[in-house]
């Protein structure tokens, strides 16, 4: 459905995506992980259009769509909830949601009052605070709002950057259970996630950035079991264990 | 000895210049040209530093231009003083000017400030017209004298060059040392990001009216030498906002912040309509589009334009290079040496908890209108433990943090910090008061390079005020040399030595977090504040910042933490506060809290055992 | 108390301050879709007021055509405007864009003068010149047009923003442009359209206050300035805010200079605006977003 | 550190764009330099052009008639951007750059004062259409009025007021600038000591554009007449102010309220003010000439507050003529002349430099000043 190939992507003299290749197949969840600074928001800005490549290729529903402006690539079906869920401060929460669909220009008042209601279905909250202006809105309503509103588009694709973040663990829970239940509903996902086990235990399949390009990719049962990426992603917690023993002994000691 | 004779050559240049350029150029025109543009470059330098600096706009310095000139015009003429005198007065009375229009327009930035601005320049003009009994009205005051040295009188364009770039000189000289000193640190940090400034320590209000004081002042300066040279002749309509605007336009065109470039941009402008004169009729049009090309395709000014330039670039890194040997012989602190760890100043008995009390929140309460965002939390912080505050989104915690380093006035409750009442203070005074903090949103001076990002941490430990900073005394010399060693030795603490001349706004987001770390532990602080450190951290940075956090503790500093990394907040917590919906829902040790059924339900759902 | 003088001066309050209002409409509609001010309003009504006058009197076109001609070429000069002052430095701080529209506004001063000469011109009224007798008041009727325009354009910015998406799709466009772009709004062509509606109302401006001002290079200058007070104490980015607050210093500037000072009069809006900021910085209709740590 | 060594290379940059800049040009023999400093740019330029077109006509006139003494007149125009240091620079420019011989200078009153001390210095004959009072009394001999001054205007207005009709109450208002300011001054002396009574005096910023508060002020102090002080686009809103208040009490305006200008703004609003104008158009047959030849170059109307330049420049070349091309012998010819006859009058220079004394009360008829009656006060001085 959707194919990355080679992209290279710049700031100004810093070439941050160094040909990353990924594809993420009709029906899926695909998690993209890596270290801070490895490349995985560069690479969603620039499948999206707001970076431009300067090789490579992006291909989506057999469409070339590499250097496409961003206004286009979303109205041709690509979702995007970025990093820091960007909902419009100064907009009512219905508002928000309205622009999502932005993308539909043929689409009936009929049908968007239909997604509408899907997406209250899924985020009962919101419907409560329809009226409330962006800012008013707590961490865990924002990230809430932003996913509805890339599920507005009715977009076959969505992408979605650290949904997780400064989240509550139990609000985390919620937004990986909502995500899987979106997918379930015949959206394909590409999901950005510092919570590399989390998101493997969602995920079909992974990929693992560093430095600019794809270092590993497999399906999520092997990777969760690579011990490499145990080491390096998950979190064996041994270290902090280990660490914490030593202080106690210190203080033990003194 | 190479930087010495460098110095030596740069000032025998300087005087050659000055004592040759009267006898080059001849004509009365140009050299009054240049006495004018010198009086602009100074008004110019005193705008870069309220704008450049501390970052605030100001559209009113042809106004304290005019303060200056009538203050000197009217005390020479009326009253008989020495022009000299008069000097004085302009610089005083124009800052004093700068510190009226600063406190009412405190609160106000950006559009705001710049309308105030506007008013207070358009009611100026207004008095110079319409109080005739002091300003003489719209006839303006003739026949200002010229100084004296002697029995010379310097009425000679010519003669006057010599005390107007003497002036320049001596206040470029003191505007460059300002901008590398503590004080010029805090107008930048201002200028960068005005909470953090205030959490690291910087009063925030008294460096924002020290800037627009001493900006106004610089601008009288530029205004007596206006008013005792050239036509010896000032009116009200000399004063005007479209001056102002002009004097903004030469200081941004120069590049905003390059002590240099408001010299150069003030020159270019006062000489470009000159020199333009063959466009007859449309060089104002010319002068305008020039404007906006040079916004659009010059974004730092000419400064910028000079600075990237290959040749000078080369140069300056050569320049550098050779300079910095010198500081650190001059600096004499060597950073190696004092690794922290086990073997730091800081003994273990710091470390072990001994049970005092260091911080105590009592029925701690925010209201914003109607929502009660914290209501009633007591917490008690122990010296020497790592303190965790958790919950769910929205249920308070950071509003704890901002009411706690004084980001927030809290509705109701007491903060007591090792003694001291601290609720309601500023955040800078409760900064030097022993607390420090980062934020969830990493607010780093962006623009400025990571080391000095550290030495504005240091801020609340040092001393050297405004004149110290501008004439560059042996004793600021001194403590920017220990400001610098401690800031090094932080740097190297995080981890982020070699990296002190990168502009922190380029680091990758783990190494800014790093940084805003180091920050606040150039304040010395008895208790650290930490919101979300490992937001956006995988697996093994959050495993480096465990050891960081250890590390910090062993030196003696007790830490608060905000986050919501559970695997985190478990393993190095030796205390754990649970807030929900404002109100505290639990505490104790990690053991007990993992087991709690409320926090189990509220905040950490049910997977938390399989994590 | 004198009643007559003193209904004459709400009167002649009003008036202004309805014109104030008017310029104040095209810097709010600005603000809240680029969140830029625009220094160079002013003379978005002085340009107009030149083109208008200059129809009527050297080509003797009617005035309704000269309406439609101006209004179309100020469609136009907004959307040339903003790709040569906004547009490059869309990305850059408000600083830069402020001093471009300084620059740009110093530009069509001079450039007026150029063309249409430095001589101020009077501009054909469509309006009778004798004043209207309201109940012993003297009312220009130029001046009861102008509210009754004010009005018209209030009413209609006020349901574009509040009621159609579009509206809502150019406050998007101002509170995050890259967010904007993702949901597929077209975003330069949002900025365009902001600009070429808030020089439509300039040339509103201009061919409502021409006859009574005569037209100038600098006829915007004060207007321009006084404008932007308005906004801020009627509360930045807020429209029925713009128009009371426009209204509000209109009044309170003659009836200062009648008790006060005439001297000082254009002291009297900044000082409004000094204390609007201390006392309630938001203005009146303003709303507080607070900054989040 | 760094930033001083940039400091260096700028500073010689600087000097180095200068020193190739400053040099001068050198006058051809055939031709004889005078300066000319009009407002071409800024808030003033409306009068500039105005001015540059008057003395343009008389230029060509000399020059057409085979220049003085077998010299042709170069005219060198240097705008003086409508601000202070700006006039100072023109000066300086003219003298030192240009080399001018002589110099027709500044319409305001303020530029005079910003360039006083500097013509002083170069001792350079310039001739000036300011009007304020004490320009010519400060003992700058390089100075030569030719405008009547601020306090002939005032003496004849209230003069007429006193004499010729039977108002004792008068109103002032005025441009807050200089000229507005001086003249409202002279007035209200000049209404004391014939016993008139002031009843209200208001002062406006200049560019005002709504006089509702001044008028009312007037009119609830009981103002019989209201004597205005300033500038064309104000006198033109004041009168259709006035008129849509229903025209309380008479007006009588300074020179600007009469002037071209003035008139085309105000149209019908300005039937029946009076005002005080240094001359009325067709008083003279040198007038009624000049009328002709303005319109026959320009096909426009001459602007009566322009024509000081192209009287001064007759003049200034007369007395070269007289005098040939020595500044001092300028001077002194330009002060022998008696009854010269100009298009604004007969020109008879005292010693202070003020050449004319002579206005006239004029009230505007279908668009036109129509004479009243000419006040002399020469005598008086």
């Amino acid at each position: 459905m959707l194919k990355v190939e080679g992209i290279e992507t710049w700031y100004g003299a810093i070439q941050a995506l160094k040909g990353v290749t990924l594809d993420v197949k009709s029906g899926e969840i695909v998690a993209l992980l890596g270290a801070n600074g490895a490349g995985k928001s560069t690479t969603i800005m620039t499948i999206t259009g707001i970076l431009k490549p300067l090789k490579g290729s992006i291909r989506f529903l057999d469409q070339d769509i590499t250097g496409m402006e961003a206004e286009d690539i979303a109205e041709i079906g690509i979702a995007c909830v970025p990093e820091g869920r960007r909902i419009f401060p100064g907009l009512t929460v219905l508002d928000n949601l309205m622009l999502g669909a932005t993308p539909r220009k043929r689409a009936s008042r009929g049908e968007i009052k239909n997604d509408l209601d899907r997406v209250f279905a899924i985020f009962p909250q919101l419907a409560d605070f329809s009226g409330r202006l962006g800012w008013q809105l707590s961490g865990g309503q924002l990230q809430m709002l932003a996913i509805g509103r890339g599920l507005m588009s009715g977009s076959k694709i969505l992408l979605l950057d650290e949904p997780s973040l400064g989240l509550a663990p139990v609000l985390v829970q919620e937004v990986f259970r909502v995500i899987k239940e979106i997918n379930k509903t015949g959206t394909t996902i590409l999901l950005v996630e510092q919570n590399a086990r989390m998101a493997l235990l969602i995920a079909n399949r992974g990929f693992v950035l560093e430095t600019g390009r794809v270092m590993l990719s497999d399906t999520a049962a092997n990777l969760l079991a690579n011990e490499e990426m145990k080491a390096h992603y998950l979190g064996a917690h041994t270290h902090i264990k280990e660490a914490r023993q030593r202080r106690r002994d210190e203080r033990a000691g003194a | 000895m190479k930087t010495i004779m460098k110095n030596l050559l740069i000032l025998a240049a300087v005087v050659v210049t000055v004592l040759l350029l009267p006898r080059f150029v001849t004509s009365n025109y140009w050299l009054n040209l240049i006495n004018l543009s010198i009086s602009f470059s100074i008004a110019c330098l005193g705008l870069n530093i309220v704008l450049g600096f501390a970052g605030q706009l100001s559209l009113a310095q042809a106004a304290f231009w005019g303060v200056g000139a009538y203050t000197s015009a009217i005390l020479t003429t009326q009253l008989g003083l020495p022009v000299w005198a008069g000097m004085f007065a302009a610089f005083f009375m124009a800052a004093l000017c700068g510190v009226l229009l600063g406190i009412p327009t405190l609160k106000l930035s950006g559009h705001y400030l710049a309308m105030a601005t506007i008013g207070f320049g358009i009611i100026l003009q207004l008095i110079l017209v319409n109080e005739i009994w002091l300003t003489k009205g719209s006839d303006g005051i003739t026949t200002i004298p010229s100084p004296w040295i002697g029995s010379l009188e310097l009425k000679d364009p010519g003669a006057f060059f010599y005390v107007a770039a003497v002036s320049l000189i001596l206040l470029s000289w003191g505007t460059i040392h300002l901008k590398n000193s503590r004080v010029g640190r805090a107008f930048m940090a201002i200028r960068e990001n005005e909470m953090a400034a205030g959490a690291m320590g910087v009063d925030t209000t008294y460096y924002k009216v020290m800037a627009f004081a001493l900006s106004a002042g610089y601008g009288g300066f530029g205004g007596w030498m206006f008013a005792h040279s050239g036509s010896h002749y000032i009116s009200p309509d000399t004063f005007s906002f479209e001056q102002s605007v002009i004097l903004l336009v030469m200081t941004v065109l120069g590049g905003n912040g390059s002590v240099i470039g408001s010299i150069v941009g003030a020159t270019l402008l006062t000489m470009l309509p000159e020199v333009l004169r063959f466009l007859k009729d449309s060089y104002m049009m010319v002068y305008a589009a020039g404007i906006v090309a040079i916004m659009i395709f010059m974004p730092s000014g000419i400064a910028g334009l000079v600075k990237s330039m290959p040749l000078t670039l080369r140069l300056r890194t050569w320049w550098n290079a050779d300079s910095r040997g010198g500081r650190q012989v001059g600096g004499g602190a060597s950073p190696r040496g004092t690794y922290p760890g086990k073997k730091a100043a800081f003994q273990p008995e710091d470390c072990a908890g001994s049970g005092e009390v260091l911080l105590t929140v009592k029925g701690l309460a925010k209201h914003f209108g109607g929502l009660k965002a914290v209501d009633g939390v007591d917490m008690e912080v122990r010296r020497g433990e790592i303190q965790a505050l958790i919950g769910p989104n929205g249920s308070g915690k950071t509003t704890i943090l901002n009411m706690l380093s004084g980001l927030y006035v809290p509705t109701a409750g007491e903060i007591i910090l090792g003694g001291a009442a601290i609720a309601g203070k500023k955040p800078h005074a409760i900064t030097s008061l022993g607390m420090a903090r980062t934020f969830q949103n990493i607010r780093l001076f962006g623009e400025l390079t990571v080391l000095e990002n550290v030495l504005i941490g240091r801020h609340c430990h040092s001393r050297a005020g405004l004149l110290a900073s501008i004439l560059h005394l042996p004793s600021q010399k001194a403590e920017e040399a220990g400001i610098r060693a401690k800031a090094l030795e932080m740097l190297e603490f995080v981890g982020l030595k070699g990296k002190e001349d990168a502009q922190a706004n380029s680091l990758p987001y783990g190494q800014q977090r790093l940084l805003e770390l180091a920050r606040a532990l150039a304040s010395d602080p008895q208790l650290l504040l930490l919101d979300e450190p490992a937001a956006g951290l995988n697996a093994a940075e959050t495993e480096a910042l465990v050891d960081l956090l250890f590390q910090i503790c062993t030196r003696g500093i007790t830490i608060l933490l905000v986050e919501h990394d559970m695997n985190l907040v478990m393993n190095v917590s030796d205390h754990i506060t649970v807030l929900n919906f404002g109100r505290k829902i639990a505490e104790g040790p990690a053991e007990e809290i993992e087991k709690n059924r409320e926090v189990v339900d509220a905040y950490l759902g049910t997977e938390v055992g399989n994590a | 108390m004198d009643w007559s003088t003193n209904l004459q001066m709400v009167a002649a309050g009003l008036a202004m301050g309805s014109i104030y209002a008017l310029v104040a409409l095209g810097f709010v509609l600005i603000f809240n879709a680029v969140n830029v001010v625009n220094f160079a309003q002013g003379e978005f009504a002085m340009v107009p007021a030149f083109v208008a006058v200059w129809l009527m009197n050297s080509l003797n076109t009617p005035f309704a055509l000269t309406c439609v001609i101006t209004v179309v070429f100020m469609g136009i000069f907004g959307i040339v405007f903003q790709r040569i002052a906004y547009y490059p430095l869309r990305h850059r701080s408000f600083l830069p864009v402020v001093i471009s529209t300084i620059g740009v506004g110093i530009f069509l001063k001079n450039g007026a003068q150029l063309i249409f000469g430095a001589e101020p011109l009077s501009m054909p009224r469509p309006t009778s010149p004798t004043a209207l007798n309201i109940f012993g008041v003297f009312v220009d009727p130029q001046y009861i047009v102008i509210i009754l325009c004010t009005l018209i354009l209030l009413g209609f910015q006020y349901f574009f923003f509040e009621k159609t998406i579009l509206g809502k799709k150019m406050l998007a466009t101002a509170q995050d442009k890259q967010m904007a772009r993702l949901l597929g709004i077209p975003v330069a062509q949002m900025i365009a359209i902001t600009f070429a509606y808030s020089s439509i109302l300039g040339a509103a401006a201009g061919i409502l206050v021409g006859p009574i001002f005569f037209v100038t290079k600098d006829m915007g200058a004060m207007i321009g300035l006084k404008a932007f007070c308005s906004t801020i104490v009627g509360g930045f980015g807020s429209i029925p805010g713009a128009i009371l607050g426009g209204i509000f210093l209109g009044v309170i500037e003659v009836f200062a200079s009648y008790y006060i000072s005439t001297a000082y009069r254009d002291a009297f809006a900044f000082i409004i605006l000094i204390l609007v900021l201390l006392l309630r910085p938001q203005g009146f209709f303003g709303e507080k977003i607070a900054e989040k740590a | 550190m760094v930033n001083l060594r940039r400091i260096l290379s700028v500073t010689f940059l600087c000097l180095m764009v200068v020193a190739v800049v400053c040099s001068g040009s050198a006058t051809a023999a055939d031709e004889i330099r005078i300066g000319f400093t009009p407002p071409i740019t800024g808030v003033h330029a409306a009068g500039g052009s105005l001015q540059l077109k008057a003395i343009k006509l008389a230029l060509k006139e000399i020059n057409g008639a085979g220049g003085v003494n077998g010299k042709k007149i170069d005219l060198r125009v240097i705008d003086n951007q409508s601000t202070n240091p700006g006039a100072l620079a023109a000066l300086q420019k003219a003298v030192e750059q240009e080399k001018v011989l002589a110099l027709m200078g500044y319409l305001y009153s303020t530029q005079v004062f910003a360039t006083a001390d500097a013509i002083k210095n170069y001792g350079i004959p310039t001739i000036i259409g300011a009007t304020n009072v004490n320009i010519t009394k400060q003992g700058n001999p390089w100075l030569f009025r030719v405008r009547p001054d601020d306090s002939i205007a005032a003496g004849a207005m209230v003069k007429y007021i006193k004499e010729d009709t039977k108002f004792t109450k008068i109103g002032i208002l005025h441009d807050s600038d200089a000229f507005g300011t001086g003249g409202a001054d002279l007035v209200e002396k000049g209404a004391k000591e014939l016993g008139l009574t002031v009843v209200k005096r208001e002062k406006s910023s200049t560019g005002a554009k709504d006089f509702t508060a001044e008028l009312l002020a007037m009119k609830n102090a009981g103002a019989q007449i209201l004597v205005f002080y300033g500038h064309q686009e104000a006198t033109a809103v004041l009168q259709r102010q006035l008129r849509q208040l229903g025209s309380p009490f008479k007006f009588l305006g300074s020179p600007s309220s009469a002037s071209k200008d003035a008139l085309n703004l105000a149209k019908e609003a300005s039937e029946g003010i009076w005002a005080v104008v240094d001359f009325v158009p067709g008083q003279s047959a040198e007038n009624k000439r000049y009328a002709e030849a303005y319109k026959k170059e320009y096909n426009e109307n001459y602007d009566s507050l322009a024509v000081w330049t192209y009287d001064g420049l007759k003049i200034l070349v007369e007395a070269i003529k007289k005098a040939g091309e020595d500044r001092g012998k300028i001077r002194t010819a330009i002060l022998a002349m008696q009854g010269y006859k100009g298009v604004q009058g007969n020109f008879s220079f005292t010693p202070n430099g003020d050449g004319l004394s002579e206005v006239s009360i004029v009230q505007i008829e279908k668009g036109e000043p129509k004479l009243l009656k000419i006040v002399n006060l020469g005598a008086k001085k």
